[in-house]
């Protein structure tokens, strides 16, 4: 047993050495009907490390890897390139097997790397402050409706028809229990009647507003009227950004007046992994701070006189507070967060402004290929680097057709919206540094014979 | 050398990244365009490495020497898992795929689950939660939905004084009053107590087992019993489970729900505080109000129930808690570490960590209260008592003083029912040597806290940091840089 | 220039300090017309991360990877299954990125692990002392030949017909300039003919006999007598060791007399890697250690008396001695020698032994399902984990048709020994733990119909 | 904690690997079953990994701060080079797989092989000598042998007074006698001397350029003309060729042979001793000397030149000079390196090692002798010399002090023809921030020197461990470790 360093002798010592006879003495509180006597039935024994790597290629195998050909897909989760460095660094054993800070004298590696990234996110979003991360973007999204309503004691939520409906969907279910009263709503092409429905509703009872920057299909707005309506009527903008490479290229949400905000980051740094893990992003004004859910950095000096960083405000938390906590959180991501860190230093402000002005080039590049086809629509005006196509057929079928042919081709909005009809046609697209000219040529070439 | 921030040494002009350059193009921002500097610092790649690396060298962790870190399960993380994270199959796909096209990732989430559900002996597994608190979320929510599904609107769960406090945090937050269960003389809940608190209000009682005193409760069965006459549901905190996988099923103890800490029994990396990642085992109790996505097998396909096939597939589903499928680089992990042991290999872990925990419990005995010792064998974890230090001297003290032996202190202060409560767990990973080096530095240092060593206050000496000034930080927090 | 910290404020300031004008200034000695006005022509300017991938994904993807098919080439080199966590340690940057231990005070690291890797490697072999590595098997195999010339003084060295091919052409390259006279055989079938060869020719003219062990036809043959009578003659017993997992299954060359034994460590930890970086592994009685070549590590105490370790015996080598030093090395193979020792210590005797009865257990059921074909015949009757196999026509097509098939099946004589028609049937096959039952079951499948 | 031996810890019955079990079976090894104990300790995996972690945090490298080695070019490792040396394309194929099998790695040599050689201006090169002075054998190899094929039995070859160890102990390896050439009052080769000397037994002169005291030999091109006249070869040792890479080419200066360190200039790690790669660009002069293996391009095909198709091939090759066909490993990771930079980086790495180290220079100048400041700018290293100190006050005293300030010391007592030499070598990955913060420390510690603060001479006082005793080393050495 590779991992396990005693051996029959050290058990043999140990037991004496305890004074009982047999590992089953140190057992006796367990319930005899509840101990088995042997390694459970119906599962392997252990295997030689050789023969677990063949296992996980075997299934590795049957995956279409993203990076194999064409890739458009986006929705919540992005394809960048990740420097070589960052996998390095994260895998040093003194930051991939450390615990969360509790000793700071220590833990410096981590605490530091959790204040300069709490200054990026700020500085990215915005906002006045951050905190050291969050599962991901659609937990973030909710902890802070969750902290609007601390804030405003009020129950109101309006969420905006361009919110990730997997963001939509994770607010109901929470809602549900909390009894906060969401206002949903539904995509439209370049958000305008969203963004009126948001402006008409928002009153003296909302808590909060939560937008999506940007949103769902890609559109970019102007949000300072709407951060204007909600100060009036007390209640909070929360703006969503699940594509902070976006936030190199276009005005941040801080800067048009949102409370809070947050993200997902996994464009930075973390990969795609299917899903998971990914790093919430979260920032807010530094009014709010002791609302906050998570964990927080800050700066200190030790007996000495030496400045260090220690966990803080944890008054909040519900180790202290138990069961009047700000959250149950009690994990950050705190993994995922050093690599979005060390991807952002990398990058630089130069770096960021650069990748995000190449995204956007491709974009729109794209865009305009695509929309030079006949049976195919780009509907989306304002964008960043992703945009909606509408085909002259249902997406998805296409979708697969692609698939079929090695190409990604974006996300079908059937499966974000089921049911949904009038989106049926309509597909996600992003684009980003990781597509060539020919990976889009290819794309057009094919799907101009698929909508034919 | 100490390693200045990125902010004092970077700059908004310098990177680490080469990129093709743009061509010419009208942006389609629509005036949007982000004009006021971010103030986002860069390095060469050659800084970067050198900066992230010193910055490394500040932190202690399991690759470098003995983590006892109770509750917290620092055992080996296996290279061969982040290996295969890393296969392209597994960490170049996206969520959104056709599923078509991601099948030996849900094959290997199916797997998963598979092993989860077995080694429990339980009907189901929610996959999605991102960690050990949102696994507690999970089940009490899927109590909560089932409660409300046969119209009973119960308002209390019961939770031990010695619980995480996640627990009480966790029932707050889905709406419930939280209520204590005293604990008994030896450390485990008083089942009278427990029983004659049990009504038609209560909803669900929260038991960590083994316990956070590192024991096990032995009437867990008459307590879940009990619950379930009550018409109440037990939830069970499965952080503790490395004590008991491979020998004992939470499922045969009565157990409705649990989350499972990937990172602590199955070996994913801490990380410097996560990911986590904490699936949850339910009962058929509880299982048709799991959440979605889940990933079902007909005929040789895999697939995911979502909002698309819920109505059809899980009518009684409570939702959904993630964007996606939950912690896929987890998974992989935890498959890996768990193929590699089997089922026979996972019953050796269970009683190694124990045998080692017992191993410092008596090794320790006869210098530090052990306030449990008495009444028998521990689980995973020791836990001891500051009874008879000097005066003024702490368990902070004996634990910063730990740090200039060269290891990472035990957990301090937790159990609340302890006082100045030392939570002492090996895991299965240490060598019988390393942990006699430690109890040897463990006695010397207990030894100073209770002759009253000065010196010891003042710990420790040999770290990157004296000790730090936590009022300070919390007084006036400091959570992002500006120039001075 | 993402790997180039000096930006042009910095280069101007620089410049500044220093008092010249331009960096031109600085490369004033080197004559005008041998100057380079600008990046010089014909070349790609940078590129990209990325690109660079791009680039190499490309050229990787020519190549038909040992790890996707049954795969049974030696010949020298050997695929064993290497633990992750090798190649996890040996990119800590401490290892990774540091240089010669010349600074022992900051470099402990490195040498203790010479240390271990070289007590590993002398009770591997069964000989008193080994050194801190060699480039590979092959140049230690001649380095080994030029110790004996300096210890006996003498310049005939009898090798074996068993020794790898190439080690024989690099040592007659050497020789050649060297003025050695190399008196070189062929292989034979079990080594009966070579052994009677080396017996009947070593005489008091003798500097070294040099016998590969496992030879190159995978026998396995007792040393013992040919000791004995280099012994008698005042000659030098070398044995060459290119499959170390061997010595985890038969007696050690050390055991059987051996004066000095070389190897090729890549088995150990380190992969195929197309041939190199490899480790060379030399070790010899103790009374020769102040002729060995390279670098040695030895233990002593620090000004406090704690232990410590330092490279040692110097003064043979050529930053001291210069053109009197023992060789011109002044490089070892440093990285793949902490990965031969990781793998090593990972194994630990019980391993290693298990390893080698597992690679001798299936290359001894493969030769037995290749014996039973018609037209096929096993040559070796002693081996270890390597057999050669003679086939009813020239094996090298055979194994190119296998290749086009999915399969490495082996390596043909004729690549070995061109021009040696008697050879030209004849491959070597190699198994190690590597191999499945499935892997051996389809390569016997196909080649039973290829020799039909 | 001091990290012990395995063979302290560790035991032959321990092992960090499981196996599939050994079916029974009968074994074929004739007798020779091996029975006597070994003494291979094994570890844990979990041992393992803590062992080689704690072992390597006593060292240091390059990514924990600047290592001014002159002559060793310690610059950066970028990691997407260990990331392209890894893909299984490369790492997992066999030397003697069918050549139709690996296209792509015999493509990857010939590419690499192009840039050397148009870096160089030169139109053959050897890719298979295994390190540096490897490189120097093979260079040497091809001069003797292409010297025997004219029937011209020259016996000398001149090498300078600071030439690197390896120049002569090449030179005397291959059969040469060895000659001196003095060095002139600015640190360059006596052109005069050198002329004098040549001759008729003269086969060679290997000449350092940039040389070993950081200095532009700018009489090159003379040099060569007179070697060339004489009959002889010039051998150019291409240790520092970062100083000229991209802006100087060693072809346009009447090189004949020279070795290009991949792991100096072209950033492959230097992995505490190794392994190297040494490709040596030769002259159409030697070019047919060249050894096997070769790769050829004919048609779309590659192919290798050895053994089997030498005659018709490379009928002149001296012959083979390692088992297979070089470093591999480091010829991916060095393609990958001058891509990266490309024609135009190159230059620039060649203009900002040559800026670090006369700003080191000139800002060192005023606080410590430089023998050769006078004489104009440096190249890629700064030299100083021990002048000044006070008495007993020494190089090493310098170079230990400098550990207990967090640098790695530079080069000592090298070149010989400099009194208490330190040689300076910053590359062109270091900061200028790290720059100014080592100048701040070297001139600290050498005013100490200069002072006589006693306390330098028993530095360091801060690493693990204090000065070594290597006297006792080598009087009696310890090469393995016996139990006591």
């Amino acid at each position: 047993m590779r991992y396990l360093p005693l051996n029959h002798d050290d058990r043999r010592a140990m037991l004496n050495e305890i004074g009982v006879n047999s590992i089953d003495d140190l057992f006796i509180d367990v319930p005899k009907e509840a101990q088995l006597s042997g390694a459970i039935e119906g599962l392997n024994d252990h295997i030689s490390e050789m023969a677990v790597e063949r296992h996980f290629h075997g299934l590795a195998n049957k995956n279409m890897v993203a990076g194999q050909g064409p890739f458009f897909l986006g929705a919540g989760a992005y394809r960048h390139h990740v420097p070589a460095s960052v996998d390095h660094i994260i895998q040093r054993g003194e930051f991939l097997t450390a615990y969360t800070p509790y000793q700071p004298e220590i833990a410096q590696g981590t605490l530091q790397m959790l204040f300069e990234f709490q200054t990026q996110v700020a500085r990215l979003f915005g906002t006045d402050v951050a905190n050291a991360s969050m599962y991901d973007g659609s937990t973030a999204c909710w902890e802070a409706i969750s902290m609007a309503g601390r804030i405003t004691k009020r129950k109101n939520v309006i969420l905006s028809g361009g919110l990730h409906p997997h963001y939509v969907s994770v607010a109901s279910t929470m809602a549900r229990f909390t009894k906060d009263i969401l206002d949903i709503g539904m995509p439209d092409e370049n958000g305008d009647a969203d963004m009126a429905r948001l402006l008409s509703s928002v009153n003296k009872e909302t808590s909060a507003v939560v937008v999506q920057y940007p949103d769902i299909v890609g559109n970019v707005q102007d949000l300072r009227a709407l951060s204007a309506s909600c100060a009036e009527n007390g209640a909070l903008l929360i703006v969503v950004v699940t594509e902070p490479v976006a936030l190199g290229a276009v005005t941040s949400p801080g800067e048009m007046g949102a409370d809070i905000v947050v993200g997902e980051g996994q464009s930075i740094g973390v990969g795609l992994q299917f899903g998971g893990p990914y790093v919430g992003l979260f920032g807010c004004k530094s009014k709010y701070v002791r609302q906050m859910p998570g964990r927080l950095c800050g700066e200190t000096v030790d007996a000495e006189g030496k400045r260090g960083f220690v966990l803080t405000l944890s008054t909040r938390e519900q180790h202290i507070r138990r069961d009047k906590a700000t959250s149950n959180i009690c994990t950050n991501s705190g993994l995922c967060a050093l690599a979005f860190s060390i991807h952002m230093t990398l990058l630089g402000e130069k770096g960021l402004r650069h990748l995000a002005m190449l995204n956007h080039q491709k974009a729109v590049s794209l865009a305009d290929k695509l929309h030079a086809l006949d049976g195919v629509e780009v509907l989306t005006k304002q964008f960043f680097n992703e945009f909606a196509v509408k085909l002259n057929k249902p997406s998805r079928a296409v979708l697969h057709e692609l698939a079929e042919q090695g190409i990604l081709g974006g996300v079908s909005m059937e499966r974000l919206y089921p049911g949904k009809d009038a989106l049926e046609n309509i597909m996600l697209v992003a684009v980003t540094e990781t597509s060539t000219d020919e990976d889009m040529t290819r794309f057009v070439s094919v799907l101009k014979e698929l909508v034919a | 050398l100490e390693e200045v921030l990125i902010f004092e040494k970077g700059g908004v002009d310098r990177s680490g990244v080469d990129l093709e350059s743009v061509p010419e193009f009208t942006s389609r921002l629509g005036g949007l365009e982000r004009t006021e500097e971010i103030g986002l610092f860069g390095l060469s790649e050659a800084e970067t490495v050198r900066h992230y690396t010193r910055l490394s060298r500040q932190n202690y962790g399991i690759d470098l020497g003995f983590f006892p870190l109770g509750s917290c399960t620092m055992k080996h993380n296996p290279r061969l898992n982040e290996k295969m994270a890393r296969l392209p199959g597994f960490a170049d796909i996206h969520p959104l795929q056709p599923q078509s096209t991601v099948q030996g990732a849900l094959e290997l989430i199916d797997q998963l689950a598979g092993w989860l559900m077995k080694l429990t002996n339980m009907p189901a597994v929610a996959m999605s939660p991102k960690a050990g608190a949102h696994g507690e979320l999970c089940g009490i929510l899927a109590i909560r939905a089932a409660l409300e599904a046969r119209g009973d609107a119960r308002e209390v769960v019961l939770v031990p004084e010695s619980a995480h406090g996640t627990n009480p945090a966790t029932a707050a937050f889905a709406g419930y009053k939280v209520e204590n269960i005293p604990a008994n003389a030896s450390g485990r809940v008083d089942v009278d107590a427990l029983k004659a608190r049990l009504g038609p209000d209560v909803a669900a009682v929260m038991i960590t087992n083994p316990n956070t005193c590192g024991l096990f409760e032995p009437d867990m069965k008459v307590i879940s019993d009990a619950v379930h006459t009550a018409g109440a549901f037990v939830y069970c905190d499965g952080a503790n489970f490395n004590a008991i996988v491979g020998r004992v099923r939470p499922g045969d103890l009565g157990v409705d729900a649990m989350h499972i800490n990937l990172h602590k029994t199955f070996s994913t990396p801490h990380g410097g505080g996560g990911p986590g990642s904490g699936p949850v085992v339910l009962s058929a109790a509880l299982a048709p109000f799991a959440p979605f996505p889940m990933v079902r097998k007909v005929g040789g396909e895999y697939h995911l129930v979502e909002e698309e096939n819920a109505d059809a597939e899980a009518a009684n589903s409570f939702g959904r808690m993630v964007a996606f499928h939950g912690q896929m680089g987890m998974f992989t992990r935890a498959l890996s570490y768990i193929m590699s042991h089997g089922a026979d290999g996972l019953r050796q872990v269970a009683e190694d960590a124990v045998l080692n925990a017992n191993y410092i419990l008596r090794s320790m005995e006869d210098v530090l209260d052990a306030p449990f010792a008495a009444s028998g064998p521990c689980m995973h974890e020791a836990i001891f008592s500051d009874k008879g230090f000097a005066d003024g001297m702490t368990t902070l003290d004996v634990a910063k003083g730990l740090i200039d032996e060269g290891y990472h202190p035990m957990t301090m202060y937790f159990p609340l029912v302890v006082h100045g409560a030392m939570l002492v767990e090996p895991t299965e990973t240490e060598s019988k040597r390393d942990i006699d080096q430690f109890i040897a530095a463990f006695r010397y240092v207990v030894q100073r806290a209770k002759d009253g060593d000065a010196s010891l206050s003042t710990a420790p000496h040999h770290a990157p940091r004296r000790r730090l000034d936590e009022t300070a930080a919390a007084r006036n927090p400091q959570l992002v840089w500006a120039k001075e």
